[in-house]
């Protein structure tokens, strides 16, 4: 098992948004968290990332207890993070912003810039340009291969469908597939688009209130009125 | 609402007691010193006023303090009646408040905000600093008054009114009566329909302009209130000395208003006005002992304050009364203040 | 809310505001309340911190050398001098507060003190209203005619115009001011455009530095091109003494400087590297250097740095704040009472006593000092030598030109030269 | 005219030198440092200290730039990391930090030290002499703003410390120990700071009040800068260094005091984020159109 | 129709960012006691367009008219005074301040002091939030917090009503609700311009339609025209 959660509460300040909430994700796997507006999955996944303190519970990490480890001791142990709206920095050029991944740990290998930007052409041709310039579909494009470039072993992403276009989601979705795939790079993904979820989660997690109300494999993905149910109530 | 139990106004009530029988229980220098401490404590509401109510952080008020102490020095000189005196007062604080009023909608309608109006109004007390200083020479006359340079002007008459002079216990009673009357236009003013947008602009003023408020009017108009405040503040600390000089303009003096108001607690008048007397009285007592860590100790003390007690020493004490003794976890900023830093 | 529980807040509430006054009012109280002990009290407001604590701590050390050799002889008509020192920390406000304080609470027999004109100002007033016995123990720009007030320090006449004369004399008659840019800075210069003008100078420029200011780079271009016979440096503060050492390195340092407040009071020959220094002129009552020739001055010299073996100069101030503490204690001796009204008669009797650097007496219509003048200047080792000296020299400006008469009329005013 | 160059010189160095470490500070961080005439001060002292002791001029700034930037370290550790984001809190602690050290040093080293002698004699130009030295500090000032410039932009730290100023949150999702970098930053504006006190230590009297001086040139260019410290200093300081030199040369110091502090308020009214607001709002326009 | 009913008019409107266009040349028209919708992708411009509505920001060029009235330089604030009034996207409701003291803010502009309390009890009841009055905003849910937004905009007496986003993150019911309360609105007599992506609230609510993408006008005309028209399908499945 890679990531292990137990029985996790946290959120902003003293107020409990998450809720006892415990998930499992293995090698390999795309894992998402479904559901509606403000339900906490956001809230979980900065607690899994380290950004936010988890108030009680534990989370492991290939095989380590990270519970009480810093945001920046985390990515360097192999956690990559697409925060939500992307969160590029904008007046950093577009190769400062993948060279900030590069660098997450220096010990550890860092995946070429090259391979990045064969997985995404339109970041090449545009290296030296601020990136706050860039269109919605161009920034996720760098926030994900901004991530991948510390070669984590989790890439964790928050909404990667946020503020894009129907027709790039897809695309999004492909290229995550594809670097699940060649990469061998677990993917642990929150989402509320329906499209996105079904075209790219193995296995997901609903969520409501703060806590797991259920947990969705194989075939069942593809109800499309179960999925409906967690997603709007 | 006003008179609404918790630990902040039974405290205010208390001092206010406390204040009113002072003179019975000193001597007249404790009296002058004091007043001395309550003229201070115009200038701490002021900011509160402004920073506090409605988050405007302004170095500034050491501008309007100067300026209307320098306007009642020239003013009484001139006119070399007496009984104008109050006249002086007057029109002193109606001068701090329109400058004060001319220097918002400078801003204000121009759009700074923020920290930039705390850098513009550094950057206006030392140029007031600056051109004060070197009124020295005989050119800087007006009328019959030197401005004075870096020695300022003395022997500024003290307030009279009709033939009766306002010195020792009667200036005191003076300055704590018109302090009582702003104390209570502050409380009163938290609930009143002007403060309550005022309270509005400071949570988020871009919300603000979108329910109708004009507000840069509002903000320039609670800043006017603020820079007559910091001028009664002014004109009461000439009439306790009978001088003024440009260090009224220094970085110390538009310092020390921000120091007492955030550590005192910034959103709270009772607690600026209770930790400016402690202020004084402290620094002033270290100063008499002559010990050569008098200023050490107090940047000590200020820097502990901020670290261990963010908001404020004091406010945090009432909130800590409350919940101690009144068991109100009440709900909203708009009666719970200084709960939560801007 | 139950009542009891209201109660219960309330007088703990109570009892910590009565806990408050206690603490305000004893402190206003407790040390002011022993009026009828043996001591008597003497009230020195001098800046040990701050900007001018640099020539303070030398006053405020000097006044605690003269009080403990008054003590030593048996004190004041029978009771020992106790010496009650709030530090003012160069912030004329507090000079207010405290000069309130010592009055009003401390009930002291008379004040010494204050270093800047600014810090005179803010307290005479107070003296006047109280009518306390004030000594003003500081060279200054001169022109206070103030009952109250009494001055053993230098000033003009003094200095400025036989510096002046001096100058004009032996190096040429353009002369260029450098003042600070407030009272004493310009009443100085007054002094000095006046002074040349007497003795057939030409005043070329004369330029006022704010107070703050340590860059010169424009205004030492404009000197040089300016090319004076002399250069007359009326700087004040730490900031401004940073000229010299600029002027040093690209000004010209044929032109001699002249000055006085340099070196006498703040030492700057001891505290710039050679050749900053080198090359000035000053009038000074009183200098450390005296000590090779006086031995009076000597006597005194060795007697600070015993008890102050860690001070690093002894300036013409400490000497006048020690002589003005003596010649109080002298007229205290004389009028055999502190009365403030007696005191002063005393005082204005002529009184005279015979200090590190020479006699000093009152001068009774004027309140100043009538005292010895030396001139000295540095070589380009920066070590002093003494040129000249004027004995006697009488602070008579205000009572020639301006009339004044303490023991007739009552004044509490500065005259300035050109009003 | 080489006059007017030499001032030129001369207040552009003083403007960017008072400067450098607050703009670092407050660029990066956002801390109103009202102790940084303090550092100034101390780096004076250690600077002057040292060189008594023997130690050469030039090891004795390195010294100095060493010592006031540890003492920076323990300042932020002890104190400034708990302000990180409370921007007008640091104004009160910052300035009760300066109260205890300029108390402090006066109790320790008293009133005033002896001063060191400007070193490097000077040359005569068209004869008028220069101090060699004053021209070294203007050298020196535009090698520091190049280095500042490479450091933030050619070494990782650079590249985090710019990336935490943007967004932290994320930068620490990126394995950036974000308040290693503010520890970092604040040490390095207080080492520069040190330097700056080193630097003017042989030209100007040593005190506790050294710092003084210094401060309100170093807010008004920091104000007129922006946030930004890379491009925001050198254009204020050459911008505020021509205003200042011109007002000085033609009506006189004062004027040339006032002029600074004047056109500080009208660049906040015209564009508050400075110039360094301006050329950032230029250049994305620049990179998009 | 007549010229007088027309309520609010862009003319020419453009908006650049830097070089970005964000809107370009943009005119529409609504009408008094229109419900109407503007329907766009993302980064369509919409949200750019009811900012400069309001004035918060300045149209690059082109002019905004308000009942014949070219309000293009006003401030914000002259604005609401003259009738328009807005929910934004993100709610911008005062989080440490209760419900009551939200609408008080809003109401005591507008509302002679007698009448603050039963006005702030009527839009509440209006609302469907009134058992929430003394509640802290940040513990309001997502969709209550629009609600009192609306609410706090009603409070504004707006001729015109902007509704920015007035269903998102609302569950079904919760949208119903929504939707019924922005028609009765509609019903008094408040003219209502809406943003939405929901195509079946919009289908649900709005007369006219302006589709908008990258910036310009890209279709207008009533839902059911836009709902056929191929291309506004093809722009949100990306094809165009």
């Amino acid at each position: 098992m890679l990531l292990t959660a137990d029985r996790v509460f946290s959120g902003y300040g003293k107020v409990d948004i998450v809720r006892s909430v415990s998930i499992t994700v293995n090698e390999g796997e795309i894992v998402s968290i479904i559901g509606r507006n403000g339900v906490g999955k956001s809230t979980f996944v900065k607690t899994v990332m380290g950004l936010l303190p988890a108030h009680s519970g534990s989370i492991r990490f290939q095989e380590q207890d990270v519970t009480r480890s810093k945001a920046n001791d985390r990515a360097r142990q192999g956690m990559g993070y697409v925060p939500q709206g992307h969160g590029v920095f904008p007046t950093l050029t577009v190769e400062e912003n993948l060279m900030m991944g590069t660098q997450i740990n220096k010990k550890k290998p860092s995946m070429n810039l090259l391979t990045i930007y064969d997985y995404f052409p339109k970041l090449k041709e545009r290296k030296r340009q601020k990136a706050g310039t860039l269109s919605g579909g161009e920034q996720a494009a760098l926030a994900i291969g901004r991530a991948l470039a510390g070669y984590p072993e989790l890439l964790i992403l928050d909404e990667p469908s946020e503020g894009i276009q129907p027709s790039i989601i897809h695309q999004i979705s492909e290229m995550i597939r594809k670097i699940n795939r060649e990469l061998g790079i677990t993917i642990l993904f929150v989402e509320q688009h329906m499209g996105m979820i079904q075209e790219l989660s193995e296995r997901c997690y609903a969520m409501d209130k703060g806590v797991i109300v259920g947990e969705v494999g194989g075939e069942d993905l593809h109800n499309y009125d179960r999925l409906k149910s967690y997603l709007t109530v | 609402m006003l008179v609404k139990l918790n630990t902040e106004n039974i405290v205010a009530v208390l001092i206010f007691l406390f204040f009113f029988v002072y003179p019975v229980l000193v001597d007249a220098y404790s009296v002058m010193n004091l007043a001395y401490f309550l003229s201070m404590v115009f200038l701490s509401l002021s900011l509160s006023l402004i920073w506090g109510y409605c988050g405007i952080f302004s170095f500034g008020q050491a501008v309007f303090f100067g300026i209307s102490g320098y306007f009642y020095a020239v003013f009484t000189l001139n006119s070399g009646i007496t009984t104008l005196t109050p006249l002086g007062l007057i029109l002193g604080v109606l001068i701090g408040g329109v400058i004060a009023w001319i220097l918002g909608y400078f801003m204000f309608y121009g759009g700074v905000n923020d920290v930039f109006v705390g850098l513009i109004t550094l950057c206006l007390t030392l140029v007031l600093e600056t051109f004060m200083g070197q009124t020295a020479g005989d050119q800087w006359m007006i009328g019959q008054v030197n401005l004075g340079g870096f020695n300022g002007i003395n022997s500024i008459p003290s307030l009279q009114i009709g033939s009766f002079i306002l010195t020792g216990n009667s200036f005191y009673y003076f300055v704590l009566l018109i302090l009582l009357a702003v104390f209570i236009f502050l409380k009163w003013f938290e609930f009143s329909k002007l403060g309550i947008a005022v309270v509005a602009i400071r949570e988020n003023r871009e919300r603000t302009k979108l329910l109708g408020y004009n507000v840069p009017f509002i903000q320039s108009l609670v800043f006017a209130m603020g820079g007559a405040l910091a001028s009664l503040s002014g004109i009461f600390y000439v009439l306790w000395g009978n001088y003024i000089t440009p260090s009224a303009f220094g970085l110390a003096s538009a310092t020390i208003p921000v120091v007492l108001v955030a550590a005192g607690g910034r959103k709270n008048v009772t607690a600026a006005l209770l930790f400016t007397v402690l202020y004084y009285w402290f620094s002033q007592t270290l100063s008499a002992s002559g010990s050569e860590y008098a200023l050490i100790i107090l940047g000590l003390v200020l820097i502990v304050a901020i670290l261990f007690v963010p908001n404020g020493l004091i406010a945090s004490l009432f909130h800590a009364g409350d919940q101690l003794f009144f068991r109100e976890h009440s709900k909203s900023l708009l009666r719970k203040k200084g709960a939560k830093t801007l | 809310m139950n009542n009891r529980k209201k109660r219960k807040s309330l007088s703990l509430l109570l009892v910590f505001v009565l806990v408050l006054a206690g603490i305000l009012s004893g402190c206003g109280k407790s040390s002011g309340s022993n009026d009828d002990s043996k001591t008597i009290k003497l009230g020195v407001l001098e800046d040990r911190s701050g900007d001018f604590s640099l020539v303070g701590i030398q006053k405020y050390h000097a006044a605690q050398l003269a009080v403990e050799e008054i003590n030593k002889q048996g004190g004041l008509l029978g009771k020992k001098v106790q010496m009650v020192a709030p530090d003012t920390q160069s912030d004329n406000k507090r000079y207010q507060e405290m000069a309130k304080r010592l009055i009003l609470q401390d009930k002291v027999a008379a004040i010494m003190g204050a270093f800047s004109s600014a810090s005179r100002e803010a307290i005479r007033p107070i003296m006047d209203q109280n009518k306390m016995l004030y000594f003003y123990n500081n060279q200054y720009e001169g022109g206070v005619a103030d009952n109250m007030t009494f001055n053993t320090g230098a000033i003009p006449e003094h200095q400025m115009v036989p510096l002046i004369q001096y100058m004009i004399k032996k190096f040429g008659p353009r002369v260029y001011t450098i003042a600070a840019d407030y009272n004493f800075g310009q009443i100085s210069a007054q002094w000095v455009k006046k002074t040349v003008e007497a003795n057939g100078g030409k005043l070329v420029n004369e330029e006022f530095i704010p107070l703050g200011v340590s860059q010169f780079s424009s205004t030492i271009s404009r000197i040089k091109k300016a090319k004076p016979d002399v250069l007359v440096t009326l700087l004040v503060g730490q900031d401004q003494s940073s000229f010299y050492e600029q002027w040093s390195k690209s000004g010209d340092k044929s032109i001699p400087m002249a000055s006085t407040v340099n070196m006498a009071q703040a030492y700057e020959h001891k505290r710039f590297a050679a050749p900053a220094l080198a090359n000035m002129y000053v009038t000074a009552t009183f200098m450390e250097e005296l000590d090779q020739k006086y031995p009076s001055a000597k006597k005194f010299v060795d007697k600070f740095y015993k008890k102050f073996p860690n001070d690093k100069y002894v300036g013409m101030e400490a000497e006048s704040e020690y002589t003005g503490i003596m010649l109080w204690a002298k007229a205290v001796k004389k009028a055999k009472s502190t009365d403030t009204d007696k005191v002063i008669k005393a005082l204005e009797s002529g009184i005279s006593y015979d200090g590190p650097a020479g006699p000093v007496t009152i001068d009774p219509k004027t309140h100043h000092a009538i005292r010895n003048v030396y001139l000295v200047h540095t070589d380009a080792k920066q070590k002093v030598h003494i040129d000249t000296e004027w004995k006697d020299v009488k602070p008579d400006w205000l009572s020639k030109e301006k009339n004044v008469d303490l023991t007739k009329k009552q004044e509490a005013k500065q005259y300035t030269p050109l009003k | 005219m080489e006059d007017l160059l030499y001032q030129f010189m001369n207040n552009f160095a003083f403007l960017i030198l008072s400067a450098i470490g607050l703009a670092v500070i407050f660029g990066m961080m956002k801390i109103i440092n009202l102790a940084h005439g303090e550092f100034i001060m101390l780096g004076a002292y250690i600077a002057t200290l040292a060189t008594k002791a023997g130690i050469p001029l030039l090891l004795s700034i390195l010294l100095s730039v060493v010592g006031v930037g540890i003492f920076g370290l323990i300042v932020d550790r002890l104190i400034i990391s708990r302000l990180y984001g409370r921007t007008l809190d640091s104004v009160v602690v910052t300035w009760g930090v300066s109260l205890v050290m300029q108390q402090g040093i006066l109790i320790l080293f008293g009133p005033s030290l002896e001063t060191l002698s400007t070193p490097l004699g000077s040359i005569s130009i068209g004869g008028s002499d220069y101090s060699l030295y004053r021209i070294l500090l203007f050298v020196t000032a535009i090698v520091l703003l190049i280095l500042l410039y490479l450091l933030f932009t050619k070494t990782t730290f650079g590249l985090h410390s710019r990336a935490a100023m943007q967004n932290a949150e994320i930068a620490r999702s990126m394995g950036v120990n974000t308040n290693r970098i503010y520890s970092f930053t604040f040490s390095i504006g207080a080492a520069l700071a040190g330097l700056t006190g080193a630097l003017y230590a042989p030209t100007m009297a040593v005190s506790p009040t050294f710092g003084g001086g210094f401060l309100m040139p170093s807010f008004v260019t920091v104000i007129v800068g922006g946030a930004n410290p890379l491009i925001g200093p050198s254009l204020s300081g050459g911008v505020l260094g021509v205003v200042s030199t011109g007002l000085d040369a033609t009506w006189g110091t004062f004027f040339g005091r006032l002029g600074l502090l004047v056109v500080a308020i009208l660049v906040i009214r015209i564009m508050p984020l400075g110039f360094s607001g301006l050329v950032e709002k230029l250049s994305v326009r620049k990179s998009r159109g | 129709m007549s010229k007088e009913a027309v309520l609010l008019e862009l003319r020419h409107v453009g908006k650049y960012f830097g070089g970005l266009r964000a809107v370009d040349d943009i005119n529409i028209k609504v009408e008094s006691g229109d419900l109407h919708c503007l329907l766009g992708p993302n980064g369509a411009g919409k949200s750019t367009i009811f900012k400069m509505i309001m004035g918060i920001y300045k149209p690059t060029n082109g002019s905004v008219f308000f009942n014949q009235r070219n309000v293009t330089h006003l401030k914000s604030w002259d604005r609401v005074k003259l009738g328009i009034s807005i929910k934004m996207q993100t709610p911008g409701v005062f989080g440490e301040l209760t419900v009551y003291e939200n609408m008080k803010i809003a109401v005591q502009h507008f509302t002679r002091h007698a009448e603050v309390k039963s006005e702030v009890s009527r839009l509440l009841e209006l609302l469907m939030i009134r058992d929430l009055k003394d509640e802290l905003v940040d513990n309001l849910s997502h969709g209550q917090q629009q609600w009192l937004e609306i609410g706090m905009a009603l409070a504004c007496k707006p001729k015109l009503l902007l509704l920015d986003e007035p269903a998102a993150g609302m569950g079904p019911e919760e949208t119903d609700r929504t939707a019924e309360l922005i028609r009765q609105l509609n019903q008094q007599g408040i003219t209502i311009l809406f943003i939405d992506h929901d195509m079946a609230f919009v289908k649900k609510l709005a007369r006219n339609t302006t589709v908008l993408h990258l910036g310009r006008k890209f279709a207008e005309g009533t839902v059911e025209e836009i709902e056929t028209n191929q291309q506004v399908v093809d722009i949100y499945l990306g094809k165009s």
